[in-house]
């Protein structure tokens, strides 16, 4: 172990867990509640501005996808959950909705099942966390599972 | 999402403020398709001054403009884009077919002089 | 019906609904999550930013409560709950620690049962939403119930 | 919540930024506690201009440190409260009890001379 000023030293025995719920209506006006709510439980970790821009991306991302895809015909309830673990932010996406019929085919990116979509949406969460998992069964719903870690604390424990 | 338009010669000009996702896209295309199709404008130049978040609901409007005004020979310029709003414009390719400019004037210059090609 | 500005004429005819849910650990560090969601939420109604302040205040003094006396022993979970029903916020903040003995007695201005508290929680909450009920049982939890509506609307619709 | 304090006289004036509730008020106790006991000071001098939330935990804090100082003959001064954060203040009674100033400057000068005498 290099020197380390203690501030750091401290961070890598202090670890943090928490955890929070949120439940929402699927109605647009919520994609803005969910990303903030999610980017406010993640700042009690260590991530820099520019991280918890690239949280609120991710979360708007899988939210948007199901308002649009999830429950395409009626408004239904999106469940985010949101863990701190370790230091490891973890998020998890869910709706009872229509679900996916080939998941290997919508990860492709520019993959949509939407005209005028651009299909990046997942490429966004793939780009911006850490680790990223889609499960889905049609008629179900889907789950998108989230990781992110704060490269600060990557850099530290190295 | 607040909006704020002035023309110049055969440019629309549009002042952003807020948030750009699924939730205030309709608002965006709403006002802009209104405006410019009133005055008959070519292009549209897009100041992101203002916002401090954007998504891929965002950039497929702004992508959906740029498609439809170049059939028609006109050009969707970029403004004052934020670190992270362009981080998210880079990673999805547009800056490639879209200039960025770091004031109205000169973007406003250069389409005027059917300036910028990058394809 | 005097003449109005077309913009009142409109929110006198929508009304919007929505509503959300959060659930987080009683941890000092999610009354900041806590306030911040609500007020995200309540900002789809048209609120000023001076009301939006004053709905973060009484939030903070519910969900506080709950941490400090609901659960003075150990992590509990805490609900708060979201809607906007006729272009009204209603908020509902639910423990289920240990309870009230005395609610009429906790309603006074300035009691307290911890000494070095001020007594003043619920006495903002009341201040600062319209309508503000308190329920308990001992041993089964207590809910506070927050109504606040715009001012502007309000005055729109008089 | 940050907090960065200087000394003037035998005033401790601390400016602060973040929000001051149940989860930062342990770290403000302990900050100006440890900073005033050090160097035997008599004023707290507050500086809000940070400041965008607070509430009656934040309050109570101050209202300690008050109570504790004025016991010892010390004051506490307050500057630059926000709307939002004056209208807590009022509504508590506390402006009843502590002197608010617009300047750090004005807020040590009163303390010093023995200034203000509100009860
Ligand atoms: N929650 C979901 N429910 C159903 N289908 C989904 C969901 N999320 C993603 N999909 C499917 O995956 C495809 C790719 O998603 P994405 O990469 O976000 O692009 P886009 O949303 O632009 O189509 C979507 O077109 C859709 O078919
Ligand atoms: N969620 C709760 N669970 C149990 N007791 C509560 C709860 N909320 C309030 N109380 C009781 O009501 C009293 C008054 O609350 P409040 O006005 O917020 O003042 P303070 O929190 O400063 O004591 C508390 O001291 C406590 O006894």
């Amino acid at each position: 172990m290099k020197d380390k000023p203690w501030r750091m030293l401290i961070k890598e025995v202090i670890t943090l867990n928490n955890q929070a719920h949120l439940t929402i209506l699927s109605k647009s006006s919520n994609v803005g509640l969910a990303r903030i709510t999610a980017a406010t439980f993640a700042s009690e970790l260590d991530f820099t501005l520019s991280e918890l821009e690239e949280i609120k991306v991710a979360v708007s991302e899988a939210v948007t996808n199901c308002i649009i895809h999830g429950y395409p015909f009626e408004e239904g309830l999106i469940d985010i959950s949101l863990k701190i673990d370790n230091n490891k932010l973890i998020i998890k996406v869910t709706d009872k909705g229509v679900g996916i019929e080939d998941v290997e085919a919508v990860l492709q990116p520019s993959y949509s099942t939407k005209d005028d979509h651009m299909g990046l949406g997942l490429a966004f969460i793939d780009s911006f966390m850490d680790e990223f998992k889609l499960e889905s069964e049609v008629n179900k719903g889907t789950t998108v599972t989230m990781v992110k870690i704060p490269q600060q604390l990557n850099h530290a424990v190295e | 999402m607040d909006l704020s338009t002035k023309i110049a010669g055969d440019s629309l000009i549009v002042k952003l403020r807020g948030e750009l996702d699924m939730h205030t896209v309709p608002q965006f295309k709403e006002k802009i398709v209104e405006k410019m199709e009133k005055s008959n404008l070519k292009n549209l130049i897009l100041n992101f001054k203002g916002v401090k978040f954007i998504d891929s609901s965002g950039l497929g409007a702004i992508l959906g403009r740029y498609r439809y005004l170049k059939k028609r020979g006109g050009k969707v310029a970029l403004v004052n884009l934020k670190p992270q709003v362009k981080k998210v414009f880079t990673l999805a390719g547009l800056l490639k077919i879209m200039q960025e400019y770091d004031d109205e004037g000169q973007a406003l210059e250069d389409v005027n002089k059917g300036g910028y090609n990058l394809e």
